[in-house]
């Protein structure tokens, strides 16, 4: 055991910042790139792809937090400022390549291609919400584009993530799981069982930590004492890299080099993004209770969106003209699904019962039975499904 | 006496409890300087400082095993996990570690300080995850105490109880009348009693029984039945383990029929327990089946939660049920 | 047919699973090499790879959140936890995941494919943690199927059958009888039915039902009031989730007295739900009280098992008195 | 924020060993001092009350393994191999430091001077048992001794050792808790929660994990990838070391400096004793099953106890017949403590109901009084309890 050779006499503790971890960065905010930096293949058109998504992601949050403000929407939550990771690890992937994700990243979900109209049905919980009006807003989920269905206990999905990827190189169809989570969720005991797991089973699966500074009002520095979440791959025997959150491109490359050693060689990974949470936690959450604006103008000035789009310009792939029309397109595009989202019929009463087994057991067919008859009774009380008790 | 509603109740009751006793000490994700997301814990770290009420990182197994330690060494830890729903991870540290700590070691250790607040229940569009009601999972575990307040004079009385209590204490708050539950609550230090039961008013014909935000639902039912001239003896249980099955049997003793509501689902729910117990103690006695009005067996939905919760129309519709049987 | 104890019957059991489908996948704590602390999965690394049969590290929680991804990607995990009394860390990954994976969804993903293997149970000298029966810890909680085998026969059908199932089944096997309960069991593929209970004796005065381990009990309690001319039906209930309450009513309605019984303690045992359901569905045919036999509400103790255990003994004085009440 | 100045251009992966602990060694298996090693502060008494400990718990596990064997126990768990360890760290504390074990650190307890006949009445849970008889065997507490009464399930005292050392640093009494695991417990998600809110809360715990290369059968290659447990210390931000765990010198020195840590500044500190576990996991488990003979005479030879006997040899502190009498005085006094033991009389029936609560609830109150109607209609069949139902 290569381990027992390796002695000392003196009693010295390894410090607790033993481990200083870098952060990879590719871009400047002005668009310039680091003399020297290693940048990622991305040509025109899908650089222009995953800018479009990140756009969307912004138009959508701001258009949705309104929404919701107006009483439209009983639940909203953004994910403003991070769309360079949550874009960007996407474009990294194979489209086929499962993500589990926690609540925070629907640009990847957007840059999958999941439509406007797909997020309202989602947000409004109409007849075609995919998850039957069930969960709260945000709780997207799609199987043609592989990702699961966001579920609202967190760090749940860590573990989860391991054993999809196990069954992934099982199936030996070279695909691996991305896993995204906060550093407020990496507390949690799944967080510890998940990347332990996948490093002695050596599944293919990225562990992904978008360390955004904040746990709803728990700053990271009553969340962690280390020097973030990057290093404790190390006390599982595996790899890691600590990347620049804003930066799209470093984000999509070290992303890429992630999939290679997953996919390649069976090696889970931890990639940690550093970011900050500009807007609140959700619709329900007020920060003036527990940060000051001082520290928000810092992050807001790293606006990852602009940072790309000084790029982009720098490239001579985009200009002003095609970014005034892009955002009126969305914005246009948003209001429309909402529009027509809200208008479409709600969830069939059937769908209290059904999903619970394959199958709807006995029990639950009387309980149906009873409460149909009820509603019969009391129309007017149930307004939502008194409409459609006897049909649909 | 002052006017308040749950939440400031709650905070008062945590208030009175810290400056009395400088062992009393407050944690959860969020409960520091924020004060908690419902608020409950506001303004106690301003008052006791960042020692006595802090944020913890966000891992609930760690919190009540932590709190767990304090409690055996002789602290008061008021532990909070921010949602019901989000007790589970913790469930280890509380079935099978605190409720064990005192019996296991023959009373040479124990967690007698320990109490876990914990915001319960639906109607507050929060879908499965933010609406469970999981006092059942914890009523079959000896040890443990489990109370639910239904006001705000019961949460202040209940909690100072709670903490003070010589055992570990699971204490749901209704979080969905956390603020339209206001009622007078009186200024100074009181408690109330742990495992009794509160028989609100006296009826005749059947007995109504819930605990928590229920209540409510209940009195409105009651309110609907005696206008069709049903007498409803209306029963809030208010401590779930131990549960006071002596005032429920007499009060059945006398109506002949009892109705028990709660929001989780049928199976497995206390009603259940209750049921047996009282079918046993008044088999002779009964003139219908009990009767449990309750969540569907589903997990809980959104849209289609008032079409799932137990609200006083069922209600109403299963006392004259039973009335009729 | 082959004679086999129940041990010999869950790892043949594994073994036609895993052969017959190579998504079957085996593991848990010491499951690989050594074949599991209780060896019910001996020889299958072995016979089928390290991918498919493997120890994990010690983590329950890891164990059955990675069994959650595996079977929603497609496969079909069997994992072991070593004692029913270590489920609790798991509790969120299979209260607040497995069970709800499909309907949160909205059917686009399930764990379908999910079963988790336990042994549970007292009276081998394991004190507080090597002998509870959760079982009605789970069985509040819609989306599980629950299932407990009473021999090597039922054994073999039952695991079979709930590795197949599209559900998430939890199976929780008697470690008092691994060893000691022997029969023939039949050496092809076999599945027996979730859902349904078995009435393994029919009778006029009283129904008996139980499940798993304490079937041998109420068999022998039955015996003795035979004796004492009291005819007994007996049922085996099988399933906890979804549970026949058709098959126990019908007996009920015939019988007019039902007395259930199991190890875990009173207060939330799911007695409690099966009396709550019955005294319903049966009340006008009821002649006395349904009867708990049941463990005591303590945890479980170590010297002093036999005095808490619901033996044949005490179940045979309480069927004298219901009979005779 | 210092960590936001840390930038690297490219896209390098901290690699899964970039921290490679050494073992911290005194004393070589000889008994010498290894040269330049720092050496604990020992006088001769406090020297050879160590080695008695380690002694007595070499002689008391032989001995009740075979009182297993022959029937009299039904169950027993030894610590064979591991006695520098579990002695070695008591003898580094302040007697009123808490400890909070797992179950094979009944060396600890024979160093805090848990006597042969509190041993005994634990293992034959007779009406001396301070745990009454409820708990399995080798389930020993003392709160005088400031021993927390073992819990079966593992790692669940991780993170109430934590909560149990930040009511020791509120109380300001300059005591630390001491809480021990082993390698296969620190995968559960308490040890996870346990590290990281120590860390952030700065409570004065030691976390000691005995790495004895095994969890049952499973060995430590399938139980964790990366170098043991220490550098896990680092990703929270918390002091570690590593140390010979068969040199009962290092272990007293490297935990004499975690306790200063702990005490003098509320820093928690990991400390990782490598060992290896001599016998089978308890009486239940055959390790012939998982592992061979070579690999344990390999450790055989490192026998701790041999070492520090050498160690006491070299130094004039000890003597063969010394030895001798010693072992004689200590087998006797266990058969002689284990006889009386087995005599005395069982638990108390009422016991069954008492300790669940502070009080018995009513409810349980009934339960006691139909078992004991019960009882005296079947006294032959209860013949534990039946004698004491009408009083005691
Ligand atoms: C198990 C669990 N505990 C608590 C919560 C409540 N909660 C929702 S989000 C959140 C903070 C998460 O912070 P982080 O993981 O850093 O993600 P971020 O919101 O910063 O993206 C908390 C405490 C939850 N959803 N699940
Ligand atoms: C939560 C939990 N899971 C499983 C077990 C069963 N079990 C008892 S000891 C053990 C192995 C522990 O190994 P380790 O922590 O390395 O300690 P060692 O036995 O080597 O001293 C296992 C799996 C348990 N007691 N608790
Ligand atoms: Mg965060
Ligand atoms: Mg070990």
């Amino acid at each position: 055991m290569d381990i027992q050779e390796r002695v000392t006499h003196t009693p010295d503790f390894t410090p607790g910042n033993a481990l200083q971890i870098p952060i990879y960065r590719v871009l400047q905010q002005d668009g310039s790139v680091i003399p020297g930096a290693v940048v990622p293949d991305l040509d025109e058109a899908q650089a222009l792809k995953i800018y479009h998504a990140m756009v969307f992601t912004r138009v959508l949050d701001e258009r949705m937090l309104a929404a919701q403000r107006q009483g439209r929407l009983s639940f909203y939550l953004q994910s403003t400022g991070e769309e360079a990771t949550t874009v960007g690890f996407a474009a990294a992937l194979d489209d086929a390549d499962m993500i589990m994700a926690q609540y925070r990243e629907q640009g990847a979900l957007a840059y999958r291609g999941f439509t406007v109209e797909e997020f309202m049905n989602q947000l409004f919980g109409n007849d075609q919400d995919y998850g039957k009006g069930r969960q709260m807003p945000i709780h997207y989920g799609s199987r043609e584009l592989h990702y699961m269905t966001i579920s609202s206990p967190l760090a749940t999905q860590i573990p989860q993530a391991a054993g999809y990827a196990y069954g992934q190189k099982l199936a030996g169809n070279k695909h691996c799981t991305v896993t995204v989570f906060g550093e407020g969720a990496a507390s949690e005991g799944d967080f510890h069982g998940a990347l332990n797991m996948a490093a002695v089973l050596k599944v293919p699966v990225i562990f992904l930590c978008r360390n955004n500074g904040y746990a709803i009002s728990t700053p990271s520095s009553e969340q962690f004492a280390g020097d973030g979440i990057a290093p404790r791959a190390v006390g599982y025997g595996m790899q890691s890299i600590r990347v620049d959150g804003n930066d799209v491109l470093a984000v999509c490359k070290a992303m890429q080099e992630a999939r290679k050693l997953a996919v390649e060689q069976n090696e889970p990974v931890l990639v940690e993004a550093m970011s900050y949470r500009l807007a609140a936690h959700s619709s329900s959450d007020d920060p003036s209770g527990y940060r000051n604006k001082a520290e928000e103008d810092k992050w807001r000035a790293k606006d990852p969106i602009l940072r790309m789009k000084n790029w982009l310009l720098a490239q001579n792939w985009w200009d002003e003209a095609r970014e005034k029309q892009l955002l009126e397109e969305l914005r246009k595009q948003v209001l429309a699904a909402m529009k027509l989202a809200q208008q479409r019929p709600t969830v069939r009463l059937e769908d209290l019962i059904t999903d619970v087994y394959d199958e709807p057991p006995a029990l639950l067919r009387q309980q149906l039975e009873s409460l149909k008859a009820h509603i019969r009774k009391y129309p007017a009380a149930y307004p939502k499904s008194a409409g459609g008790v006897d049909h649909g | 006496m002052a006017e308040m509603n749950l939440l400031q109740a709650i905070n008062n009751a945590l208030d009175i409890a810290m400056a009395s006793n400088d062992k009393v000490i407050c944690f959860g994700e969020d409960v520091g300087v924020f004060g908690g997301v419902f608020r409950a814990t506001s303004h106690l770290q301003e008052k006791y400082g960042r020692a006595r009420c802090f944020n913890t990182p966000l891992v609930e197994q760690g919190i009540i095993g932590f709190a767990n330690g304090l409690a055996a060494q002789g602290s008061v830890p008021v532990a909070e996990i921010q949602f019901a729903d989000y007790i589970f991870p913790a469930f280890d540290q509380i079935v099978n570690e605190a409720a064990k700590f005192r019996y296991r070691s023959g009373n040479l250790f124990d967690v007698a300080g320990l109490t876990i607040r914990t915001p319960y229940g639906g109607g507050i569009a929060g879908g499965l995850y933010h609406s469970q009601s999981p006092e059942a999972y914890f009523a079959h575990t000896p040890g443990l105490k489990i109370v639910v307040p239904r006001n705000p004079h019961q949460a202040k009385g209940l909690l100072l109880a709670s903490i003070r209590d010589p055992n570990p204490v699971l204490f749901f708050e209704p979080k969905r009348i956390y603020r339209a539950s206001v009622g007078e609550v009186p200024e100074e230090d009181y408690e109330l009693p742990l495992g009794q039961a509160e028989v609100l008013k006296e009826g005749a014909d059947i007995t109504l029984l819930a605990w928590g935000a229920q209540m409510e639902q209940i009195e409105k039912a009651a309110e609907l039945a005696e206008k069709e001239g049903i007498s409803c003896e209306v029963i809030d249980l208010r401590s779930i383990l131990p549960w006071d099955a002596d005032t429920v049997a007499a009060s059945v003793m006398k109506t002949g029929r009892l109705l028990i509501s709660h929001e989780a689902p049928l199976t497995g729910g206390f009603a259940g327990e209750i049921a047996a117990t009282i079918q046993e103690r008044c088999f002779l006695y009964l003139e219908s089946p009990i009767s449990r009005v309750t969540g569907l067996d589903t997990p809980f939905p959104l849209v289609l939660e008032k079409e799932y919760l137990p609200d006083h129309l069922k209600l109403f519709e299963a006392i004259k049920q039973s009335v009729n049987f």
